[in-house]
């Protein structure tokens, strides 16, 4: 009895030591976070570069008809694209496509977080009446994706640090360490940020499932099965019609759909217990938002999401999967490369045989007059 | 083609019959959709030993107080045709369960006989429900009588056969507890009274005693037509009386 | 790889506290965020539903309710027709029913990215709609009526007199009613010669039918219903705005 | 893949010593409520439930168990007494089989003799321990179990890896339904309007057939923190129960918060065997390491307490 009350007493303090050696450990889940950084940034930017050539009437000018709901929006972020000209939402805009293409590349990595972050903000709440639950994900990601440590897999800012690290000492300025996206602060607040914020995102999407899911199942269509043939009927929702109708019109393909739909997401945080069925519930949330990407037209918001699910995805599934894409990408470079020495070469003889000899012929006239 | 051992082939449907039981199982304990009701031919061999119910105080949790009273008329001494008092059968089971940590199972017998005698009633047509209601206090009709009242109004026969079942039941215990009440009085009709109490609204919960009574919906009640008194045998009475003395 | 080195300093106790610290903030943020998500019961009136959105207004604002996909049962359509002054003339007439929506749905047709701007008049459409559910009979049939003259605050007024317990659905009637005015007059104005006075927007409204009767109808078969708007005095945006909007249109 | 599979089904016999807890748990249920309900046996099931004959006669029960309904007085009073003896004999597991054929025949036939006194329990106590039937719920902690030892092993009637696959499929089929019961019951509850505005559980605790204690405990009942904590619970407990199996220490508090809420409901809504049945059930779900290791701490604690002594 005495025994077990000193371990209950003991017991607390165990577990603020362990998760004192959690946080502070080296990162974890970097490969995910890395591919969060590149999907979120991709999302945003094909968001953005999807809505370039209507973006007077949807933020810009012409959108003056929306300002009863954004007076209602309490987004400082608001007020850098409040009443400006045409001329300033295009740079503006194209400023936060630049930021999120790096950020994409994972150049300059923080700097262009945090740009793509303020940039989305005040270019999305301009226009609620047509914003999407996408638009509060993607904020959401990019706000914790900010502590997090991002850069460190498949990005520029990690290929140059490579070769600095192997060129000099690896001595420069803290403001040129800041720019350059590598780490400002000592190891241990860097690792303590990015676990914050990974505890932070994960816990945020759990949430977003679990809420999302539970709400399906309490409506009867869900329930029956049939929730997604009204939704593919509606003109919003049916890019393809026919591709629409043939999904439908099968129960055996709409019940496989609804169901996995609801299931994925209502039971997507317990699943992710057990590492068998983490990998079907990752796989199955991907494999879905792929299908109602192309099904429904939601290309981005399934972006988002899917980017989000990567984060779950272990280390060396990410390294193996690095492996393979590599092995089988070199001699797709390589032949790309010979292609591309062809190409020159040809082009060279082309204009041998054409412009050059025209000029030659040009200029040997001009020189015999 | 390989042999198929004996072995193999007692694994195999060992197998195939657990798991085809394992999916009809599933598909009855989910709330019904198109699937299990596509599938309902094929799941019906699991009633009644593997009937799957279960709703446990879902969708909507049980909100009001169901009793079951009964009522009879006999002849007094004098010739006069009086009525007994009501009296409240489910307030006698309710003995077996307040204050007890292990209620007995006796306790819930009306509340389990309410529901099914509502629906059996509801199940008839507006007309067949006034046959049921209206019947003579001083004569009531036999039951093969009722029955035919009841199908000449053109209603359905599994549904009247539904009702009867219940009807004679309960006037058989209406009969026998009447009887333990009043052993000498000779009854020529008894009949029988649901009532719903419904509970303290949520909203109400925190007030005092008095005005958590006093917020409590009305009661609603509803009376059966009267019925020919159809006593138990006499160990069935016996037992029903000596249920009434120890739990009353 | 990581360039964090493997001799790292092991952390001292004051930075191990602040990182704790921050994960415990973390945590508690999603606790708090759970409390934002779920259902209105005691336990959030308890902690209180309006301290709960100042915390998590603006960044944090999130409802997963629709997690898409979801069940959406309504089409909706919006029509606009208006009254065009011709000063040249000096007369006024009134343009024919324009559906926006239809046009919104061609263009959507085949588009994998559609862009936003094709959701405007249908999102327009499912407030409008969702604001109606939201008053009562008297207040439906007040805003049929016509306010060319008067301005809408005086309609917020009538609205207010005939159902005070219907504020917040007033306040969003007369945010959304105002929105589709100014969406309508810019998309009339693109439409026409001369100069817009006022616009008519009508809502239609119409159910996908059950699965159980795929074979037999389709939404296509149903009809929608309507619900005609009074008129009301046309916007006038900035040319720079209506100029935009105009190469928006033509497109 | 599938030689994994025949393997598991085949080899040997799984969660022996949680079977051997629901056999000891469904036994004492079995005898010990047809004592509790000794005085009022005749009114419950015997003499005293002919009214309801119709009713009874109207359900698709075979006529092999209606044993009950043609016994009166002493043969009555014997015949329960039987049951009592039955359902002791399979708790303390004393030719286990056969003790549990014969129990679930006579408690069916008791079950049968009136249609208004069963309850969820006692449907999830029928379909378990038919599936029990065959299972080897006798191997662990049984009486036969330690006249085997004494009298060594006998031949078996039945080859080892038959018996083992009846005994591993019947084990997921129990296994199974308990899982359906919880998430059958979570998705029925996520339909209702109460349930997800967190206040469902106040109204049955507000009825006199379903709150033994409302009268002593309604200043309880009256705060709404704990009514929606317990609603709440309870769907996320249900909906979730099978997925939280999936990892052993969620697995852990899945059946610490699963086993409260039964003990909860049971007390305070005053269907405790209905409660004691899912207990049982899910005692199954405790691997039997961690029974060996209660039992070693047990025998340590005895043998420590014998020792002082």
């Amino acid at each position: 009895m005495i025994e077990l009350g000193h371990r209950l007493i003991e017991a607390p303090r165990r577990w603020v030591v362990a998760a004192e050696e959690w946080l502070l450990a080296e990162p974890r889940a970097i490969h995910g976070a890395a591919l969060c950084r590149i999907g979120t940034a991709l999302s945003v930017l094909g968001l953005l570069v999807a809505n370039f050539s209507s973006r007077d009437v949807w933020v810009g000018q012409a959108s003056i008809w929306a300002q009863p709901v954004r007076e209602l929006s309490q987004f400082p972020e608001l007020a850098l694209l409040d009443g400006v000209s045409g001329d300033i939402l295009t740079a503006f805009y194209a400023v936060t496509i630049a930021a999120a293409l790096a950020m994409a590349l994972g150049w300059h990595t923080k700097a262009a977080n945090i740009v793509t972050l303020v940039g989305f903000i005040a270019i999305v709440a301009q226009n609620p009446v047509v914003g999407d639950e996408g638009d509060n994900l993607l904020r959401i990601t990019l706000l914790w994706l900010l502590l997090m440590q991002t850069a460190d897999f498949w990005s520029l800012d990690a290929r140059r640090r490579e070769r600095r690290v192997a060129a000099t000492d690896g001595s420069v300025s803290a403001m040129r360490q800041a720019w350059d996206g590598e780490r400002v602060f000592p190891p241990w607040l860097s690792a303590g940020l990015h676990h914050v914020g990974l505890i932070g995102l994960i816990t945020q999407t759990i949430l977003l499932f679990t809420a999302g899911g539970l709400d399906k199942v309490s409506q009867g269509v869900w329930q029956r099965g049939t929730a997604l043939y009204s939704t593919m009927q509606l003109p919003e929702f049916r890019p393809y019609p026919g591709l629409s109708d043939a999904v439908s019109s099968s129960s055996v393909v709409l019940a496989l759909l609804t169901y996995v739909v609801l299931l994925t997401q209502l039971f997507f945080g317990p699943l992710l217990l057990n590492p068998i069925t983490r990998r079907i519930v990752l796989f199955l949330t991907i494999a879905v938002n792929i299908v109602l990407a192309v099904l429904l037209a939601l290309p981005w918001s399934s972006l988002a999401f899917i980017a989000l699910t990567g984060l779950f995805v272990s280390g060396e599934t990410y390294e193996r999967l690095d492996e393979w894409l590599r092995a089988t990408a070199a001699p797709v470079g390589d032949w790309l490369v010979l292609r591309w020495y062809d190409m020159q070469d040809l082009s060279a003889a082309v204009l041998d045989r054409t412009l050059w000899a025209v000029v030659d012929r040009v200029r040997a006239g001009a020189s015999r007059r | 083609m390989p042999r198929v051992s004996l072995r193999s082939l007692f694994i195999a449907v060992a197998v195939i019959m657990a798991g085809f039981q394992l999916v009809a199982v599933t598909l009855a304990a989910l709330p019904p959709n198109r699937y299990s009701d596509a599938a309902a031919p094929r799941t019906s061999y699991l009633a009644p030993y593997f009937t799957q119910n279960w709703r446990l105080f879902a969708p909507s949790p049980v909100a009001e107080d169901r009793e079951v009273w009964f009522q009879g008329t006999y002849t007094a001494a004098d010739g006069s045709v009086k009525t007994t008092a009501w009296v409240d059968w489910t307030a006698v089971e309710l003995d077996l369960v307040q204050h007890r940590l292990v209620g007995g199972r006796a306790g819930y017998v009306t509340s389990k006989l309410y529901g099914p005698l509502g629906q059996a009633y509801r199940g008839l047509g507006t007309a067949e429900r006034e046959t049921a209601d209206e019947t003579p206090q001083d004569s009531p009709p036999r039951w093969a009588q009722l029955r035919a009242d009841l199908l000449a109004g053109g209603a359905s026969p599994g549904r009247v056969s539904t009702f009867l079942l219940y009807e004679q039941a309960t006037a058989r215990l209406a009969t026998d507890v009447l009887l333990s009440r009043w052993p000498d009085r000779e009854l020529t009709a008894v009949r029988y009274r649901l009532r719903s109490a419904p509970v303290v609204p949520y909203e109400s919960r925190s007030g005092t005693a008095a005005e958590r009574a006093a917020s409590r919906p009305e009661a609603t009640e509803r009376d059966s037509g009267w019925r020919r008194p159809t006593p138990g045998t006499a160990a069935e009475r016996r037992t029903v009386a000596s249920f009434d003395r120890r739990h009353r | 790889m990581s360039v964090t080195s493997t001799d790292m300093p092991a952390p001292r106790p004051w930075q191990r506290r602040i990182v704790v610290a921050l994960a415990v903030l973390a945590v508690g943020h999603s606790v708090v965020l759970a409390f934002w998500l779920s259902p209105q019961s005691p336990v959030r009136q308890v902690i209180g539903g309006r301290a709960l959105a100042t915390y998590v207004n603006p960044y944090f604002e999130q409802s997963w309710s629709g997690l898409a996909p979801n069940a959406q049962f309504v089409d909706e359509s919006f029509l606009v027709r208006a009254q065009v002054r011709d000063d040249d003339a000096g007369k006024n007439r009134v343009t024919a029913w324009v559906d926006i929506t239809a046009a919104e749905n061609d263009a959507l047709r085949h588009d994998l990215d559609p862009a936003r701007t094709h959701l405007m008049a249908r999102k327009l459409a499912t407030n409008l709609n969702g604001a109606m559910f939201g008053l009562n009979a008297k207040q439906r049939a007040l805003v049929r009526e016509t306010y060319t003259k008067d301005p809408t605050t005086l309609l917020r007024g009538r609205l207010l007199a005939a159902g005070a317990d219907r504020r917040a659905a007033v306040e969003t009637y007369m945010t959304y009613d105002l929105m589709a005015t100014r969406f309508a007059s810019m998309y009339a104005q693109a439409r026409v010669e001369g100069r817009v006075i006022a616009v008519q927007y009508r809502v239609g409204r119409r159910t996908v039918p059950p699965v159980s009767e795929v074979a037999t109808s389709s939404l296509r078969d149903k009809d929608f219903r309507w619900f005609t708007f009074g008129y009301r005095l046309g916007y006038r945006a900035s040319f720079e705005a209506q100029s935009a909007f105009d190469d928006y249109v033509k497109d | 893949m599938i030689a994994l599979a025949m393997g598991w089904l085949t080899r040997e016999k799984h969660s022996t010593y949680g079977l051997a807890v629901t056999r000891m748990i469904l036994g004492f249920i079995v005898a010990s409520q047809l004592l509790v309900n000794w005085f009022d046996r005749h009114y419950t099931w015997g003499d005293g439930a002919v009214w309801t004959q119709p009713v009874r006669d109207a359900k698709s029960w075979p006529s092999f168990l209606g044993l009950f309904e043609q016994l009166g007085g002493v043969a009555f009073d014997l015949a329960y007494l039987g049951t009592i003896v039955f359902g002791v004999l399979l708790m303390i597991g004393y030719r286990t089989r056969g003790s549990a054929l014969v129990t679930l025949f006579l408690w069916m036939s008791l079950y049968v003799s009136s249609p208004f006194v069963g309850s969820g329990g006692d449907a999830v106590l029928r379909m378990v321990l038919l599936y029990l039937c065959f299972t080897d719920s006798g191997r662990r902690w049984s009486v036969d179990a330690r006249l085997g030892k004494r009298r060594g092993e006998i031949r078996p009637l039945v080859p080892e890896w038959a018996s083992s696959t009846l005994h591993n499929l019947a084990t997921v089929l129990i296994i199974h339904q308990v899982v359906m019961v919880y998430v059958g019951s979570a998705f029925w509850k996520l339909q209702s309007a109460v349930w997800k505005d967190g206040t469902a559980v106040y109204y049955p605790l507000q009825t006199d057939a379903y709150s033994p204690w409302h009268d002593l405990l309604q200043p309880v009942y009256a705060f709404g923190p704990v009514i929606s904590g317990a609603t709440y619970t309870a769907i996320v407990v249900q909906l979730f129960f099978p997925l939280l199996l999936l990892y052993r220490p969620s697995r852990f508090v899945a059946l610490i918060l699963i086993t409260g809420m039964h003990l909860g409901i049971g007390i305070f809504m005053g269907i405790l065997y209905f409660s004691l049945v899912m207990i049982a059930v899910d005692m199954i779900l405790v691997s039997d390491r961690s029974w060996l290791r209660a039992e070693a701490w047990v025998r340590s604690r005895r043998r420590v307490t014998v020792d002082t002594l």
